[in-house]
């Protein structure tokens, strides 16, 4: 039994926190979030040389080879900084959607590139009347000479504007709902047929709406066999969900620490504030939340190591995951709303890093499914 | 034990109606925009002088002073059809706050200068009294008023200031003496907001929006006649106030209008896979979870008022209408986020793009601006507090 | 507007309190609970002529004539003594049922029993498999020469073997779950192949399963019209759900009395326990609750006139009801856990009446369906 | 980061597994019957001369006393197991509370003496902690035990003494100083039940049912051998023995099991309209918003046995096990009630009478009596103290 990070993934986890402290902080930030670009491309190439990139890329396209443990312990500390840079979006979900592809030359082609800081991409997947579900999809692909014409509409697609391209999941067969005859594709975002409307979030990343009107795609960007794409989003779907749920774990130990140095400052009724016997107590739940949350997240990253070893299924590997996001989901509603509460007014401010912490929460809660669909999820099974 | 209404009450109620759907129409409710829409200070004040040209702005003032007269069941009948018309509120800081003070507490003269201008919306007021040091804690504020011949000389600092960057005129509570216990010393004081030395620095919420602000103020000369009641006795019109000012936190009708929203809006919601959200038992859940407490905050108000109509004050029941109150909008701006799901997070950047971005963003924006409300008007800690002692003794 | 209970009805709560505190203390009761019969004969003499047996009951009948609010005045006093006598079976439950009942003859003959004292009922009409669903019945009711035939089991019978007679729900016609083809019955506790098993509940009440096999019953003993007995207990049903939360009402003002008064004079850390701010706010949440859950009855009450002015319909009046009875359920949860814990060890003794309070109201939260039931019969319309 | 069982763990767990299945049978658990079957004494006695022979009567024990040598791995799969399989905790009196201080701070003539006893379940011990005046606030304790030659003479009460009408020996504290804070002179004594001047009171609990008591102390003579460690110095051992407490009052091995039994339970039960209570979604959310709050708790346990085997001592995350522990488990009895409905009120009368009313009867006496989990071993309330004290640095 063993709930340490090894050796290398602290030392990996050191240098981000140190990056955190030292060179990204809420000024930092602050001029990056207000900058044309919305993330900072100065900031993105320090993390390539960093190898930050790397992390869950196969060693053979010069990547860390990285493991669900090893991409969670760098989402911990890189949400403590509310990192701008569309690491979730380019690194987390389509790198990893893509290096679970068993399209080598896409991999051998691409990957590299997202390593060194030179490509960009994001995953389009959300409709308009698909809510939650990801096989909901009306978006279609049809056969044509040397590829498909995709014809449809993608939502809430994060950073798209900064992507080189975009892993879109289309219709090949089968109605709307069935979880067969999902293709993934990968397209240029340059292609012809794509138009972006594109829209600030409030954890200050951006989104798009995306229309494909005939746009063309060649047989050779098929990401997985046909039809094929909603079992290879799910099988990396846990990974993904752990990621997330690892960066909510990081904001919500900032948030906490940050709160009760707070309630140490701060004066009122001639007492730090953090004398009263009720906001003590309601502090301890907000510990206990982030204690569960961390031990569950844990128990995630135990049992992904559980499933790379085989001694548990996809199944059972995909219900540790919604557990995790339910929990997880559960602890940030807590931990965001208390931490603005006990700090009161000051807490409401832009100013003030409380909020954005929790607005990162809040996205983060959303991204593939809210608590209450993951425990429905798990709750079914 | 009845809530019956009679004929004359079912005439008023349709007399009201009537009034708002003539009146209120879409383009000032588009331009009044949550609060910050383009010509929000335009439009409320227009809004507000339709009100008054109708006799119906002070609802809860004394007849003599431009009150409108109305029976207890009346005001409620009338709030009721604000909210499920989805008219906002008056602006509280002329006509629920400071007007009640100074026709109960001031002058003759201060009366005839102040309280027409509140009744016509000519005067927008706003409130002087959090400080960076006294908010829970308001007593301990120390912006000075020094006494210098027929003048007081202000300086200080006061914080959270709501739409002080429109106001005419601030109220505030500042410190005139060092009393032997904090709350002695305190004066209420107006203060002409374009008095010299007089700066207002605004502060962006976690919406990204500005309602409110900081008020500074550098040796503000402010004339001895715009004192209100005694000298060093302000805490006591202050605290008049706030219990006058929790009665009406309840906003019961704005909350039975944003549940009605939320089930419209959860019906029409696709919840993915083909189902409808507002099927989702889970969901009905969480909404009748706070229908039921809000059906019952709306009976506590009732009976607050019925209290007040009897006995002349509220009895214990109103202590509560303000954490409830906030608590339940809370939980229906929550609601409506979940209803918004991915869209929740956006911020439209164009007037043209996608209505449901700009649903979600609005969504999300009364979520994150929400927060505000159990911490604003004594936070609901600091309410807790009050009930333990005024109500339980303990 | 008024929330008011009117003189009269405040002469009787006056009456009921004055008689709780003076002649029913918990040493009182705890005499009666351990008494062979397990309730007294004696106060319920003093009952009867106190009036008290006579609220629900029409004017022509020697009775009250009280309306809903009327009996939830009773019921708000009564609650406050923890009443072992069976005056929510046989007064509020069978009484009503019968009150409301079209069989003229049966009223006359058995009401003025009941108002004297003389005659105590109950209502049969929960199953094996029913739960908290009244139209789930099973037991059979079949045509014979001039009368029926019973066949079937009814379980959790309240103050089933203080009875005289029970009122039966049966199916005359139609399936199991079929709204339609119910019959109510009135059955002489003595009749030939009625029988029970007895065994006591919580709250120092009785319950029996009663099995009935080929009892006969007359048709002058119909309650109401053939097939017509879903119909009749819906009708009844709001004015029993309101009684009973009348009594929880009377329950949670005690226990919320006793608690307040408990923290000022115990001790610890030489300071009443009372004077700790995570205690007293925890005790201002259990005054909302209390609050919340008065003026949820109250609105209840105001709209039972309104239904009876015909202001409001049967439907609307039954969906107030179901909220009603759904907020008294969360408030007494919550009350009851808390009047425990703040408490403390001596709050778990049967010694201390706190205890015997609490198991009270759990005992109505699940009588005519628990808090979850109602919410959900509420929120799905 | 791995929780990965090696083959021997799984050999162990196997093994584990064929005793309880082989050794713990029906018949003893009817006699158990949840601490209050008929033959409750005799059959725990006998359940652990049977743990006992086969050398795991003490897992947490040093291997020097006694204790099994094993693993955290170990313990953690010999915990499951336990849980899994429905069988009961061994009495923590003297395995849990008084062993481990007097291995720790005894003699070597009161380990030789006491020790084996305990392994050997001979002596059935009790607590004497908690007085009438001093329940969260331990350290107020009056009970006094004079020096007086070879003996101490003690006086005093002690209540809510779990099975002490079984009791062989009581470690009490004492007060045999008056130090100058309360925690100071306080001792820690051993005291034979059979002696003169003790007497045990029975407190019936508001489930009916008899396990607390009153221990009165009359003159008691007890012998200065008796005394653990130095006089004035028992607050030093007690706490020590009360952080052991409360790493195990997680229970998520008893809690597992109530899951499980709850689901099972759910499965079958009737939903009324033909309906399964297991289908209804409000309930598989009431449910699984426990289950999920239990697999982290199992996590946060693991992670604090990771944390003693590593660093000898429990990290902060241990300090929620108690409150975790005690409110999952409150909140599984709850959901055993909600399924009982109407069967939750019953109380059985004969052995005959129909199987779900026993059910019942079991359901609501385990919620019931589970009521006292928050409140004894140190309340809920004063957990949340020495968290937000030791651990948040309030």
């Amino acid at each position: 039994m063993n709930f340490d990070f090894s050796e290398e993934q602290t030392m990996i986890m050191d240098g981000i926190s140190r990056y955190v402290r030292e060179e990204y902080d809420f000024d930092v930030r602050r001029t990056i979030k207000d900058s044309n670009d919305g993330y900072s491309k100065e900031v993105w190439r320090r993390f390539s040389e960093l190898g930050w990139l790397s992390i869950p890329f196969d060693e053979v396209y010069d990547g860390f080879g990285g493991k669900t443990d090893d991409l969670a312990s760098v989402m911990i500390e890189l949400g403590k900084g509310a990192i701008i840079e569309p690491y979730v979006a380019s690194i987390v979900v389509f790198g990893t959607l893509l290096n679970e592809s068993n399209n080598e030359s896409l991999k051998k082609e691409i990957i590299p590139k997202i390593i060194h800081g030179n490509y960009i991409g994001s995953f389009a997947y959300i409709e308009e009347q698909s809510r939650f579900e990801i096989t909901d999809i009306k978006t279609s692909a049809i056969k044509c000479d040397g590829g498909y014409t995709l014809r449809g509409q993608k939502l809430a697609v994060i950073d798209a504007d900064k992507s080189d391209g975009f892993i879109v999941s289309t219709r090949t067969d089968n109605s709307q709902f069935s979880a067969d005859g999902i293709s993934l594709f990968l397209v240029d975002s340059e292609s012809q047929g794509v138009s972006l409307s594109n829209y600030k979030t409030m954890d200050v990343h951006s989104a798009s709406v995306i229309t494909f009107e005939d746009t063309f795609v060649s047989d050779e960007n098929l990401i997985c066999a046909l039809g094929n794409g909603y079992a290879h989003i799910k099988s990396v779907m846990p990974q993904i969900l752990l990621a997330l749920c690892s960066e909510a774990l990081g904001i919500m130990e900032t948030l906490n620490k940050l709160t009760v140095e707070y309630s140490k400052t701060r004066t009122q009724f001639g007492s730090p504030i953090g004398s009263f016997q009720a906001l003590q107590h309601r502090m301890v739940d907000n510990f206990m939340a982030y204690e569960q949350a961390k031990s569950m997240v844990y128990r995630g990253l135990c049992e992904a190591n559980n499933y790379l070893s085989g001694s548990i299924n996809l199944d059972e590997f995909t219900r540790v995951a919604h557990a995790v996001k339910a929990l997880v989901a559960k602890s940030s509603k807590q931990i965001g709303d208390e931490s603005i509460q006990i700090h009161g007014g000051i807490g409401m401010t832009d100013e003030l890093n409380i909020g954005h912490l929790v607005k990162r929460l809040m996205m983060i809660n959303v991204e593939f499914g809210d608590g209450d669909f993951h425990q429905k999820c798990f709750g079914q099974n | 034990m009845d809530t019956n209404f009679s004929k004359d009450d079912i005439a008023f109620r349709d007399e009201v109606r009537k009034f708002f759907d003539d009146e209120f129409d879409s383009t000032l409710a588009k331009n009044l925009g949550d609060g910050h829409g383009d010509n929000y200070k335009e439009s409320i004040i227009a809004w507000q002088k339709k009100l008054y040209k109708k006799g119906w702005i002070a609802p809860n003032w004394p007849k003599e002073f431009g009150g409108t007269g109305w029976t207890d069941t009346q005001k409620f009948i009338y709030e009721s059809e604000r909210g499920l018309a989805g008219v906002p509120d008056v602006l509280p800081f002329g006509l629920k706050m400071v007007g009640p003070v100074i026709y109960t507490f001031g002058t003759q003269g201060q009366k005839e200068r102040f309280l027409p201008k509140i009744l016509s919306s000519d005067h927008w007021w706003c409130q002087g009294y959090s400080e960076p040091g006294a908010g829970s804690d308001l007593a301990s504020l120390t912006t000075s008023a020094e006494y210098a011949g027929a003048n007081y000389l202000v300086n200080g600092r006061k914080i959270w200031t709501s739409l002080a960057q429109y106001a005419d005129w601030i109220f505030c509570l500042v410190r005139t003496s060092k009393g032997a216990r904090k709350q002695e010393g305190i004066s209420f004081l107006l203060i002409d907001m374009s008095s010299p030395g007089v700066t207002v620095k605004p502060i962006i919420t976690i919406d990204g929006r500005h309602s409110l602000n900081e008020v500074l103020f550098e040796n503000v000369s402010v004339p001895v006649e715009n004192l209100i009641g005694e000298q060093d006795k302000g805490w006591t019109y202050a605290k008049a106030l706030l219990a006058h000012e929790r009665t009406n936190m309840a906003e019961v009708a704005d909350s039975k209008r944003m549940l009605t929203e939320l089930k419209d809006k959860a019906s029409k919601s696709i919840g993915g896979g083909g189902r409808c959200l507002a099927d989702d038992q889970v969901f009905q859940k969480q909404v009748s979870d706070v229908e039921l407490d809000l059906m019952a905050l709306e009976y506590t108000e009732l009976r607050a008022l019925a209290s007040i109509a009897e006995k002349g004050m509220p009895g214990p029941e109103s202590s509560l209408l303000k954490i409830k109150g906030t608590e339940i909008s809370q939980q229906l701006h929550e609601l409506h986020l979940k209803v918004a799901a991915h869209h929740g997070g956006a911020i439209a950047l164009t007037e043209e793009q996608y209505d449901e971005i700009k649903v979600g963003s609005d969504a999300r924006n009364r979520y994150l601006y929400g927060r505000a409300a159990t911490i604003y008007g004594g936070s609901n800690e600091v309410q807790r507090n009050v009930i333990a002692k005024a109500v339980l003794g303990l």
